[in-house]
């Protein structure tokens, strides 16, 4: 038996349409005989049989539109030296559509990034090796680019003049580290940001409930529900808990929320809360006071500011209602809760007044979709209908 | 007149032209013996099984690229590439397959080749296009139309300088005379009196166009004789005419007084690559072409003077198939080059292709 | 030291090849009776006759790939063509068959062959004779470009090409035929793989080749006056580039203006540029200039055709401009 | 019962509770019947913070629900004064 396959009529044809048939089954074919007219982007074209035979079967139908190699006939073969070609691949499935045709826009040239440093690559390089911040720097170069020479005379200066480093340094230094860090992000980094509504009514008279059985210095505040909350449904969408470097995002194992804590002098720095889904609310609270404590005298030790796998800011104290945080790379997550207002609200078909907190997420787009953003706050609002169990 | 109309009537002139050049070479029949005889048959079965294999093959995905047959047009090769010894060149056009056989490169590395095996005779780095064969002094596989004659010349200007004997053999198409380098080429082999024979395969078309829709005057040993140079045309169908025109010309050069120009009135009976919709000739004309099909000619040639038996065709038939057989197995099992040689042989000097 | 013109010293190169080796001919158009459009072969034919001083048609593509052929065929032929604009008539042998044959046949043929042409503007000659086109060339592979700046390379080079087994392509700046130099004594010595570092200096590299190296060095001279420091780099061999003498240069200077008498979009310059970008981007200390040709076909009045090309003023002012 | 403290001796412990709290603050100036959150920029952790000291420095139960009696200098002289007395 030989079979009768779609030809390559071309280097450039991937399939072909049956025109017609020139043989009905049961006609004998010889070598080099018309077998079939095939249609193809270029023009029909009688195609000739390679076998000689009796056409046992014609399974291709006029119109079929068929792949190189599909097997169109059987032909049941007389006579032919005995050759052994490795029989090739036979595929019947359908053809996928053609893909839609792309239109490129046309992108006007973008402009330079603002608030992009302008430096040159080598000047760069150095300012990193010798520590210096070129940011402050005024640059000499070519459109008043930073240049090797500055940076060597900036190094002169620093060393030249010893600066006792004061408050004043401290904070200039740390809105720096906050400018790159943020200019980082909204550069790299495709935010999308989802928010919900939560009923805190069963949360806060759960928390007053509790407090009430706690001596004063045992009390919790709600914000810990949140932080807490926030960690557990990190267990159900962990993608969110996750580090983006060397362009992937990996996942951590640990749970670590940076918590925002803002600086009474300005600033901000998020320390971590470590293992926050596995302590309780009581060590959460009493971790968390002692992060508060040191983060303001200044003594927060460098692990909890490099290893917090996600962040939690919450702005409620300042009356905000709605925080849209900017990512604090490399995580790839951040919460914002805003505060916990009386509202109206809709409660087994009758409108009551109730505790209502927004609570958001900026997500990175390039680890996680809005289905998934979205699932991860329906269940931090789950979890808070079941204060209890946090 | 119309082109049509002027085709038409260049093409009954053509063929009545070729009957009367067989009507003169049916004279030299008494002379051949039955050896030669069954050499021509067996080298254009050799061509023309080979190709047709290489067309299954093509259909199967086994060979890629252009394909150009040659069917039809077999008597060409098979009777010219004889009349050039060893140490003579050859340089030949993309449909080159039938040169090369009869040249005397193995069937298996020109079968690896149109695989693009590395045991191609071109390291597998051609293809169909571009056979090469050092040993056999073949220059391709040249397939820019028109390209391989610059080369020729100069071929031959290398033996005229050294004082050598040989003959360059240039083949190329009809197609080739519209280009400039074809008539740079005549005039500068014809000026500096360089020993190189011009075989031109005229099929009658270029690619799809028709002599006498690209010519204003299709008589190309005319423009030849233009430069000075002795010209014959032949009728390329008929293999003892071809041969023993060749034959006479290659020694007309070898003799050392300048180039000379042969014309083959052939045709192919397939299309330009593997495949097209020959929308530029009737089906009648490729089928009155085929009557005169050159091996059943020759076939029927060597039976009338008993030359040519029953059993000696199926022998002659066995054999090529065995042949081709074992140059797709040997095809098939053949490695492929590894990536790491890319850029061999950009430069001599491998350290030179970074 | 001897002093020499440009052109005598192709012409010492040529009899030298001439005399070292028997296969070695010379062919192209009126290099024989006419004695070289440039003057390169005056005398030649008397010496050698007209068997290896070979006058031909004017037909640039089969001379070009008579050469192959030749080449092919165990000769040595070194083909003049006039200029570089009528190269491109014989643009299909260079790239289809001299710089693939060996590739393609899978190692069994090589093209020893040599071809000398005239390229450049500045002799108000128009825009069908004077522009630089050996950045094309360099773009394929399998080939090597050369493009002699100094008397020295222009006696040397052709001596160098005329070893290597494969085509060699020699630019020589027509406007550099009557520069009169000093020809060093190890001129048979000429490495054609390497760039040249013409004036070492450590503020900025400029780096060219061919007839803009003279125009350059001129401007590194006007740029000493004004304290900055320029180093040249004669680039020499265009193909195969050699990136490490570019590198080293600019990894020592921190600055780079190319300057290349070719149009700019898409020019050898634009090639030199992305070279530095890619092996020393961090060393950069300001962004890669470039110098070319204006995008105009080269016109002929003498103060558009000026105008047109790298002029040591344009040079230092892009440094200038680098320096901040 | 506990030795009654003058409420100039309440006053200046609270303050000096408030500047544990907020060192940056300026106390002396405080008005006495506004909210320490909006003169002090205490947030909720600092409050707590300043309940439990007051818890600790006057040995007094404050329950959460009386949070906001404690929100002024004046309400926390007068929360002191009831529950010593």
């Amino acid at each position: 038996m030989a079979e009768f396959l779609m030809p390559t009529l071309g280097a450039d044809m991937t399939d072909g349409i049956l025109v017609q048939w020139k043989k009905k089954e049961g006609d004998r074919i010889t070598k080099g005989e018309i077998i079939a007219e095939v249609d193809t982007e270029k023009a029909a074209i009688d195609v000739e049989s390679h076998t000689t035979g009796i056409i046992e079967r014609l399974i291709t139908r006029p119109g079929d539109k068929v792949p190189v190699g599909a097997v169109m006939a059987i032909i049941r073969e007389e006579g032919r030296p005995t050759t052994s070609v490795a029989s090739p691949r036979t595929i019947t499935t359908p053809l996928a559509p053609p893909p839609p045709v792309h239109r490129i826009e046309s992108i006007a040239a973008a402009p330079s990034q603002a608030g992009r440093l302008r430096i040159s690559p080598a000047a760069r390089k150095l300012a990193a090796e010798r520590g210096i911040d070129a940011s402050t720097l005024q640059g000499s170069g070519p459109e008043g680019a930073i240049t090797l020479a500055d940076i060597e005379r900036a190094t002169t200066a620093t060393a030249g003049v010893a600066k006792p480093v004061g408050a004043a340094d401290r904070q200039g230094r740390m809105r720096q580290t906050i400018a790159a860090a943020m200019a980082r992000s909204k550069r790299e980094i495709p935010h999308y940001y989802l928010s919900t509504t939560i009923d805190m009514g069963r949360a806060i008279t759960w928390l007053k409930d509790s407090n009430e059985q706690r001596p004063v210095t045992e009390r919790l505040l709600y914000g810990v529900l949140l932080i807490k909350a926030v960690a557990l449904a990190l267990r159900r969408v962990p993608e969110l808990n996750a580090l983006w470097k060397d362009g992937e995002a990996s996942r951590s194992e640990r749970i670590h929320i940076g918590t925002a804590i803002s600086l009474r002098q300005g600033g901000l720095v998020a320390p971590a809360l470590h293992d926050a889904d596995r302590l309780s609310l009581g060590e959460l609270m009493q971790n968390f006071q002692d992060l508060a404590k040191r983060a303001r005298a200044g003594s927060l030790r460098s692990s909890e500011l490099s290893d917090p796998t996600i962040t939690v800011t919450s702005l409620g104290e300042q009356g905000v209602e709605t925080v849209f945080g900017v990512i604090y790379p490399p995580q790839v997550a951040l919460v914002g809760f805003g505060k916990v207002v009386e509202r109206p609200w809709v409660a087994d078909g009758a409108v009551v007044p109730r505790p209502v907190l927004m609570a958001s997420l900026s997500a990175d787009h390039r680890v996680t979709d809005g289905h998934r953003g979205g699932l991860f706050l329906a269940e931090i609002d789950r979890l808070l209908q079941e204060p209890q169990s946090l | 007149m119309s082109s049509q109309h002027r085709n038409e009537k260049f093409i009954s002139n053509y063929k009545r032209n070729a009957d009367n050049a067989r009507e003169k070479r049916d004279d030299m029949t008494p002379s051949l013996t039955r050896e030669q005889g069954l050499e021509l048959l067996r080298q254009m079965l050799r061509i023309r099984r080979f190709e047709e294999r290489a067309a299954e093959l093509y259909q199967l995905g086994k060979i890629h690229g252009f394909l150009h047959l040659y069917i039809g047009e077999e008597a060409v090769a098979a009777g010219s590439i004889p009349s050039f010894t060893n140490e003579d060149a050859i340089v030949a056009t993309y449909r080159e397959h039938g040169h090369a056989l009869v040249r005397g490169t193995s069937m298996n590395q020109l079968m690896a080749e149109l695989y693009g095996k590395a045991a191609g005779c071109a390291h597998g780095r051609g293809g169909s296009m571009h056979f090469f064969d050092a040993s056999r002094r073949f220059y391709g596989g040249l397939a820019i139309v028109a390209g391989g004659l610059p080369v020729a010349v100069g071929l031959a200007l290398a033996d005229k300088m050294q004082g050598r004997t040989r003959v360059t053999g240039c083949y190329f198409g009809d197609g080739a005379v519209a280009e400039g380098e074809f008539h740079e080429s005549l005039n500068l082999a014809a000026l500096w009196k360089l020993p190189v024979l011009f075989l031109c395969e005229n099929n009658l078309y270029a690619m799809g166009t028709a002599l006498a829709r690209h010519q204003s005057q299709p008589d190309i040993a005319a423009k030849a004789k233009a430069y000075a140079m002795g010209a014959d045309t032949i009728d390329g169908m008929d293999v003892l005419a071809v041969e023993t025109a060749t034959g006479r010309a290659v020694e007309r050069v070898r003799s050392g007084n300048g180039p000379y120009f042969l014309e083959y009135r052939t045709y192919r009976f397939r299309a330009h690559s593997m495949y097209d919709a020959e929308l530029y000739r009737t089906k009648d004309e490729v089928s009155e072409w085929k009557r005169r099909d050159p091996i059943a000619t020759f076939e029927q040639t060597l039976r009338q003077a008993r030359l040519l038996r029953d059993e000696d065709l199926q022998q002659l038939e066995a054999a090529i198939a065995t042949e081709i057989e074992d140059a797709v197995a040997f095809a098939e099992a053949a490695p492929w080059e590894p990536i790491e040689d890319l850029n061999k042989d950009v430069y001599t000097d491998e350290r030179r292709t970074t | 030291m001897t002093k020499i013109t440009y052109r005598e010293a192709v012409r010492a190169g040529l009899r030298d090849a001439l005399q070292r080796n028997p296969r070695v001919f010379l062919m192209g158009e009126d290099v024989g009776k006419y004695g070289g459009t440039y003057a390169c072969s005056k005398g030649l034919l008397d010496e050698f006759g007209p068997e290896r001083i070979r006058d031909t048609p004017l037909s640039e593509s089969t001379f070009v790939g008579a050469g192959i052929g030749a080449a092919l065929g165990g000769m040595r032929p070194i083909v003049e063509v006039m200029t570089v604009n009528f190269s491109l008539l014989a643009l299909d042998q260079i790239l289809n068959n001299a710089a693939t044959l060996r590739h393609m046949s899978g190692g069994q043929f090589n093209v020893p062959l040599v071809v000398r042409m005239a390229t450049g503007a500045g002799r108000q000659m128009a825009a069908q004779h004077s522009h630089s086109l050996e950045g094309w060339y360099a773009h394929i592979p399998g080939i090597t470009v050369l493009t002699p700046a100094t008397v020295t390379d222009a006696r040397g080079m052709l001596f160098a090409a005329i070893q290597e087994p494969d085509p060699v392509f020699i630019f020589e700046h027509a406007y550099l035929y009557s520069m009169e130099g000093e020809l060093e004594e190890s001129w048979p010595a000429v490495d054609i793989s390497r760039a040249a570092v013409r004036r070492p200096g450590k503020d900025v590299s400029l780096i060219t080749f061919g007839g803009s190296l003279w125009k350059t060095l001129a401007a590194a001279t006007q740029l000493a006056q004004e304290g900055i420091d320029a180093e040249v780099v004669d680039l020499r061999v265009l193909r195969p580039l050699d990136t490490g003498t570019i590198l080293t240069s600019v990894r020592k200077t921190h600055r780079a203006v190319v300057i290349d008498e070719a149009w700019r979009t898409g020019s050898f310059a634009a090639e030199v540029a992305a070279q530095i970008m890619e092996g020393t981007f961090y060393d950069l200390d300001a962004p890669v200039a470039r110098v070319c040709s204006e995008e105009v076909p080269i016109p002929y009045p003498k103060h558009l055709e000026e105008a047109a090309l790298p002029q040591p003023n344009k040079i230092v002012k892009a440094v200038r401009r680098l320096l901040g | 019962m506990n030795t009654p403290l003058s409420e100039d001796e309440m006053r200046s412990r609270i303050l000096r509770i408030l500047g544990e709290i907020a060192p940056e603050a300026d106390t002396t100036s405080l008005r006495p019947d506004v909210s320490f959150r909006d003169q002090l920029d205490l947030d909720s952790m600092d409050f707590l913070n300043f309940v439990a000291a007051l818890h600790k420095e006057f040995h007094i139960e404050i329950p959460e629900a009386d949070y906001p009696k404690y929100m002024t200098l004046n309400g926390c002289l007068a929360q002191l004064s009831a529950a010593r007395s």
